[in-house]
């Protein structure tokens, strides 16, 4: 389990990827040199804070960064083949056929001029040049798989006639209608109730499980990374910052920045005594970026080294990453320093 | 939806109500009295008092009130001072004339107007884009009576080009005045309709750009959706929507605008009707002729109202 | 804690809202957002409401404050009912409770500076005499961490944390003894989130503040409260200090959002209850037990009686459920009626 | 209708408010700078501003002088804009024309946008049964299509130029009431208006400190488009002989002069609408660009 996630067969793959929103005399890199892998078949958490760049990267997989955005570098390799290299009309064979996606907001992703059918029907239609009986044929079938109770009805609704949660299940079905082998999610709860993201979460376990495509998760909440991932990759200000697989993370985070996340969530299973534990200031706006490490002004433990120079992605030799110069050998703070002792519990 | 159509139909009802009390009461807003204005200054006493009479000026104003909807609604909308004729017969052909010119304009702004729209927005920055909305921003800009007494001077009348110049020198085929053969109409349809075509055209443009930045063009695009689908299938089905109020709006729009071109290229509609009955001062034709168009807004209106609410399936029903 | 001061009681509130319709356009229907609601509030402690969205638990803030005008209930603050308060005379009690809001960028006047909005909020209520009130601005900005050089900053110029601490600023600056927080916390950004926690805390130990906290967050919940109400569709299902709400709970419903909530602890494998289906509408609430459409244990019973909210057996003093079955449940008893 | 239920907690926020962003004069004016258009209307608006501020004095000719032997000459090197019926200098009376036009755009808007604002903010704020009444008022008003309502007004006052000026005034009030009572009802949506009541403020201070500074963008924008639209209806009712009476060197009319000499002097009805044209074109600009500076949608 915690052998190299780099042994595996990756589904996909993604070498210093780099995306940046351009404006007359300024350039925002809102992705700046994110790495991570997908085993076949696993579930890969992408957590972060507002403007650490988890939606803008899942994004960029499909390519559907829009003007003023654009990716300046960095490779995407979905079973083996950089899709940075394909043609436009390569990558919406992709689409919606061997890698889809699902998005945050259930209540505004589907148009709203069309019925449920008509929106599952189009990418059997696209992809698999199924007529029309039978693409709703296979979509009322998907209805059915996403658990939609009465799916011969549902189909010929619109969706303002559905509940947030039967919209993100109708999300979901569209999204697996071609049976892909990576789902991106880009924080397929958020919008929802904790009762509903339950179901939610659980279907698409149950069907990551029964169809075994990899699935890319981009959450900001660790409760759900823990819940349901296998590989997690934390991202802060527009950089991969720690990437090792889900049990290691929660038993043991290494960077400061995981560490100070998980503290200054107030656990809903056991009490802590007095304050919480927090992060002083706030996320560097990605106009501003501090020099060094980009977590330095905020770090507990950062010295000169960590202000003045970028610190690598270290591979340690059970495969985990991370990107902090605690773990190099160029570490010249306290030798001995412990990232889980107390930190700061300031207002 | 049928209990919608008859809620709105039924919500229109105070408007009409206001609207006459609002059109009833322009002859008594009148300074002076009105029997005098309409006989003219130096008429007789009798006269004026005749016409006090006749027209039932000595009631109480709440009574004459009255009579005058109960009249109306029956179709009689008292007669004209001028020709003695009732109302309702002077405006009789008249009516179907201003429609005419209304609906053709209308049927030629949203060509013109939607084709614009979507060309732009699709090109968004482009140089077609650029030009179309400056062209737009002219149209919008433009008093239709001075637009259509060029195009009386160009196309009616020709102007002086020498003879090599293909068609444009000799354009006097276009009649400058009158309504019903083919030479006739284009020039007042389109001096009518230019103003509502940029209106529509900058409308579907800008609703075309809001569609295309919602979250489910871009759920469309991750489906694999070809761009062309994208934008003429899922954008513009939802692009349209509001365009349609717009539309609905522009036609009662051109039906007040009608009162300029019918007086510039002599169309004997409505518009030219109440322009020749206030110079006349002939206030019952005036009366009943606003009333009729006033009337015939608010049930487009209303039918668009309807339109709009079955098109945004979002709005629920009922 | 039984014997403290009652700050403010609630009883039998209700919030519906009309739903316009039919063919005039009259009421023809009302939301029912908040359905027969009592509690009491002692001085000094958090109480909490949770739930999901459409429960009622914002409603129910809003409604003791009369930002919405409540149907009909009783809410004694200081042992007078400020629901027969002429509006002028709720105006001079408003000093004594007031509200911070979730979103903290429509949560302040764009257009005023830090200085203007805490100024503006004592000059309505006169808290502070006129020459000291630019003196007290300077404090209220010390009290909640920004420094007296940003006081002459509009809101834009600072973080979303930041507002939230201008917001808080202003609540306090009339002296309030109860404050309403509304969802205060869920619009921020985990790291930020902590840090205005802490703050909360200390204001409250500080100023000796009394909290009503209305969130759906049962981390942050469990965190800050004394005792903790749980709402499902306009009713209270579940109300108890925190220890017994989390070691104790009664309700399946209060069982069943527990459960649901992703825990970070991956080491302990958890027995996880889902719901099934949807919350009903509030319009036409079910009859009975309103939890009875997606709760495993329901019966002929709880589709037809309203259960009442009882100290059952086994429970500790102010621990109260609305479930007919909780001792049944709890013993074992009774057994899931639908798998 | 399985409709969620979400929006019940919170009524407030089940319609999304206005981005409450500081509107930021120095970014709608850095916007502004570098919207060309915008730019070139703004210009054209200060330039006919001055033109009808000093233009009267330097005109090479007085605008009702008449010269008969003069009359229905074209564009010549004396005449620019050639000269009338009566012989006339055109180019002198569209300069004496200039602040007319700009008058009554400006008064009619200022009248008509005071007393719609007024009652959109009403409406809006209180909601409820005054709500109905005053939009069922509006709803009358809006009954009449274009210029139809202006030409009632000004059939029942007569023809002048300040009942025109009233006339148009009176039918851009539903325009202003509604564009006022939507802003109304999503800034009364924020969260600072319920702060405020909570704080106690009275309903005065509310709307006056705390709704209608936030909602003069729309005002302004509105006011500016609508200063194009009034020219034009004023104009028209010039054109029709119920606005500006002769010899007033008011452009409609002076086109409505120029439509009997269509077939040998067409230049009478030509410059006078190049000049409304111009006008109406620079305030629609102007307009066009102070929408898009000051929506925050729009990136600088």
């Amino acid at each position: 389990m915690t052998s190299a996630p780099n042994t595996y067969e990756n589904i996909l793959e993604i070498k210093d990827l780099q995306t940046s929103f351009f404006t007359k005399d300024l350039e925002v890199k809102a992705v700046d040199g994110v790495s991570f892998t997908i085993p076949k078949g696993k579930i890969l958490g992408v957590v972060g804070e507002s403007g650490s760049g988890k939606s803008i990267t899942s994004l960029s997989i499909l390519r559907l960064i829009e003007d003023p955005g654009k990716i300046v570098g960095g490779e995407i390799r979905f079973k083996g083949e950089n899709l940075l290299d394909k043609t436009e009309a390569q990558m919406r064979k992709i689409r919606g056929n061997e890698i889809s996606m699902i998005f945050q907001e259930p209540m505004t992703s589907l148009n709203p001029t069309f019925t449920v059918g008509q929106q599952i029907s189009e990418s059997y239609k696209i992809h698999q040049g199924l007529n029309k009986k039978q693409a709703k044929e296979r979509s009322i079938e998907m209805l059915k798989l996403v658990g939609i109770p009465s799916p011969e009805k549902r189909v010929d609704q619109y969706p303002h006639e559905l509940s947030g949660g039967m919209r993100q299940r109708v999300m979901i079905a569209m999204a697996l209608a071609c049976d892909p082998d990576l789902l991106i999610a880009d924080e397929p709860t958020t919008a929802l109730d904790v009762t509903i993201q339950a179901q939610i979460l659980d279907l698409m376990k149950d069907l990551q499980e029964r169809l075994g495509m990899g699935i890319l998760l981009i959450t900001h909440d660790l409760g759900v990374v823990a819940e349901t991932c296998d590989y997690v990759a934390v991202m802060y200000a527009g950089k991969v910052v720690e990437f090792t697989d889900a049990k290691t993370l929660f038993k043991s985070p290494k960077h400061p920045y995981t560490v100070g996340l998980m503290k200054s969530i107030p656990p809903h299973d056991h009490d802590i005594e007095g304050d919480l534990s927090v992060i002083r200031g706030s996320v560097p706006s990605p106009a501003e970026m501090p020099k060094g490490c980009r977590f330095a002004p905020r770090c507990p433990f950062a010295t000169d080294l960590c202000r003045e120079n970028l610190p690598d992605l270290i591979t340690d030799e059970e495969g985990n990453q991370i990107r902090c110069w605690i773990y190099s050998d160029e570490w010249n703070g306290d030798p001995e320093v412990d990232v889980h002792a107390e930190t700061e519990r300031t207002t | 939806m049928f209990k919608y159509i008859i809620r709105r139909i039924i919500q229109t009802i105070p408007v009409l109500i206001g609207v006459s009390i609002l059109v009833f009461s322009m002859m008594h807003l009148v300074p002076g009295d009105p029997a005098q204005i309409m006989a003219g200054e130096s008429a007789p006493k009798e006269q004026v008092e005749n016409i006090r009479e006749r027209l039932g000026l000595n009631d109480p104003l709440p009574v004459q009130y009255l009579s005058y909807i109960g009249d109306a609604l029956q179709g009689d909308l008292g007669n004209s001072m001028r020709s003695g004729r009732d109302v309702t017969s002077e405006i009789g052909a008249r009516f179907w004339v201003t429609v005419e010119l209304a609906v053709y304009s209308t049927i030629v702004a949203v060509f013109i107007g939607l084709i614009a729209g979507v060309i732009s927005a699709t090109r968004k920055y482009s140089f077609a884009d650029t030009s179309l909305m400056l062209i737009a921003l002219f149209g919008l800009s433009m008093p239709n009576f001075w637009l259509g007494l060029m195009l009386i001077q160009w196309f009616a009348i020709g102007i002086d080009l020498p003879s090599w110049v293909p068609f444009i020198s000799d354009t006097s085929w276009f009649k400058p005045s009158g309504w019903g053969s083919f030479q006739q109409v284009v020039l007042p349809v389109i001096t009518l309709g230019t103003g509502s075509a940029a209106i529509i055209a900058r409308m579907t443009r800008s609703s075309m750009l809001d569609v295309i930045g919602q979250d489910y063009i871009r759920t469309a695009r991750a489906k694999g959706v070809k761009e062309r689908i994208v934008v003429y299938q899922h954008a513009l089905k939802n692009a349209l929507i509001p365009v349609v109020t717009v539309v609905g709006l522009q036609f009662g729009g051109l039906l007040g605008g009608a009162v300029l071109t019918e007086s510039v290229f002599a169309v004997n509609g409505m518009g030219k009707l109440i322009i020749d009955s206030i110079k006349a001062r002939d206030f019952p034709v005036v009366q009943g002729t606003i009333l009729v168009v006033a009337l015939l807004f608010v049930i487009v209106n209303l039918i668009v109202d309807i339109t709009y609410r079955y098109l945004n399936k979002r709005i629920d029903l009922d | 804690m039984q014997k403290q001061k009652e700050l403010l009681k609630v009883t039998d509130l209700k919030q519906y809202f009309p739903i316009k319709g039919g063919i005039l356009g009259r009421t023809v229907n009302h939301v029912k957002a908040v359905d027969g609601v009592s509690f009491t509030i002692y001085e000094g402690e958090t109480l909490s409401i949770v739930g999901e969205s459409g429960c009622g638990k914002s409603t129910t803030g809003r409604a003791i404050l009369r930002l919405d005008e409540p149907t009909s209930g009783e809410v004694e603050f200081d042992g007078n009912n400020l629901l027969d308060y002429s509006k002028k005379e709720m105006n001079k009690v408003r000093k004594d409770m007031q509200i911070i809001f979730q979103d903290p960028y429509a949560s302040i006047n764009p257009r005023h500076t830090v200085r203007q909005i805490l100024t503006e909020a004592m000059e309505i209520q006169n808290s502070v005499p006129k020459q000291e009130r630019n003196d007290r601005v300077l404090e209220l900005m010390q009290t909640v961490g920004l420094g007296p050089h940003q006081a002459d900053r509009l809101p834009h110029e600072f973080s979303g944390g930041q507002r939230q601490r201008i917001g808080i600023a202003r609540a306090l600056s009339v002296d309030p003894q109860l404050i309403i927080a509304d969802e205060a916390v869920s619009a921020l950004d985990v790291s930020i989130q902590a840090q205005v926690i802490n703050l909360l805390k200390k204001l409250q130990r500080d100023f000796k503040l009394t909290y009503l906290f209305i969130s759906h967050d049962l981390g942050v919940v469990r965190h800050i409260s004394d005792r903790i109400i749980v709402m499902y569709l306009g009713k209270i299902v579940e109300i108890a200090d925190k220890k017994s709400l989390f070691n104790n709970q009664m309700h399946p419903y209060t069982k069943a959002l527990l459960s649901a909530i992703p825990s970070t602890n991956t080491e302990v494998k958890r027995e996880r209850i889902i719901l099934k289906g949807d919350v009903p509408s509030p319009i036409d609430p079910p009859a009975g037990c309103r939890f009875h459409t997606r709760c495993p244990f329901a019966t002929d019973l709880c589709r037809t009686e309203v259960p009442e909210l009882r100290n059952g057996d086994g429970m500790t003093d102010g621990h109260m459920a609305a479930c007919h079955y909780m001792e049944e449940i709890k013993n074992g008893e009774h057994q899931p009626t639908v798998v | 209708m399985s409709h969620s239920t979400e929006h019940i907690d919170n009524p407030r926020t089940a319609v999304k408010p206005p981005n409450p962003r500081f509107r930021n004069w120095n970014i709608v004016l850095r916007k502004l700078k570098k919207n060309k258009s915008a730019m070139i209307g703004g210009f054209l608006i200060l330039f006919f501003i001055l033109v009808a501020l000093i233009g009267p004095y330097i005109t090479p000719y007085a605008p009702q002088t008449q010269i008969m032997v003069n009359k229905l000459q074209p564009p010549s090197f004396e005449h620019w804009f050639g000269t009338d019926n009566f012989g006339r200098d055109i180019f002198s009376r569209i300069i004496h024309g200039t602040g007319l036009t700009l008058l009554v755009g400006f008064f009619s808007v200022l009248l008509g946008a005071t007393v719609g604002v007024l009652f959109g903010i009403i409406a809006g704020y209180y909601g409820g049964r005054i709500d109905s009444i005053i939009m069922r008022l509006m709803d009358i008003l809006l009954a009449f299509p274009g210029i139809l309502l202006a030409l009632a007004i000004v059939t029942v006052l007569g023809g002048s130029l300040v009942n025109v000026i009233i006339a148009v005034a009176i039918s851009s009030i539903p325009v202003f009431a509604r564009i006022v009572r939507g802003s109304t009802l999503s800034v009364k949506k924020l969260e600072y208006i319920d702060a405020m009541k909570a704080l106690g403020a009275s309903d005065a201070r509310i709307i006056f400190k705390h709704i209608f500074p936030n909602i003069t963008s729309p005002i302004i924008v509105q006011a500016t488009l609508n200063i194009a639209t009034a020219i034009l209806s004023a104009s028209g009712l010039s054109f029709l002989g119920l606005g500006a009476q002769p010899p007033t060197p008011e452009w409609g009319a002076m086109l409505s002069d120029g439509r009997n000499f269509l077939y040998n002097a067409p230049h009478v009805a030509l410059f006078p609408g190049l000049a409304i044209v111009a006008v109406v074109l620079a305030f629609n600009m102007l307009g066009d660009g102070l929408r898009d500076a000051f929506d925050p949608k729009t990136k600088e």
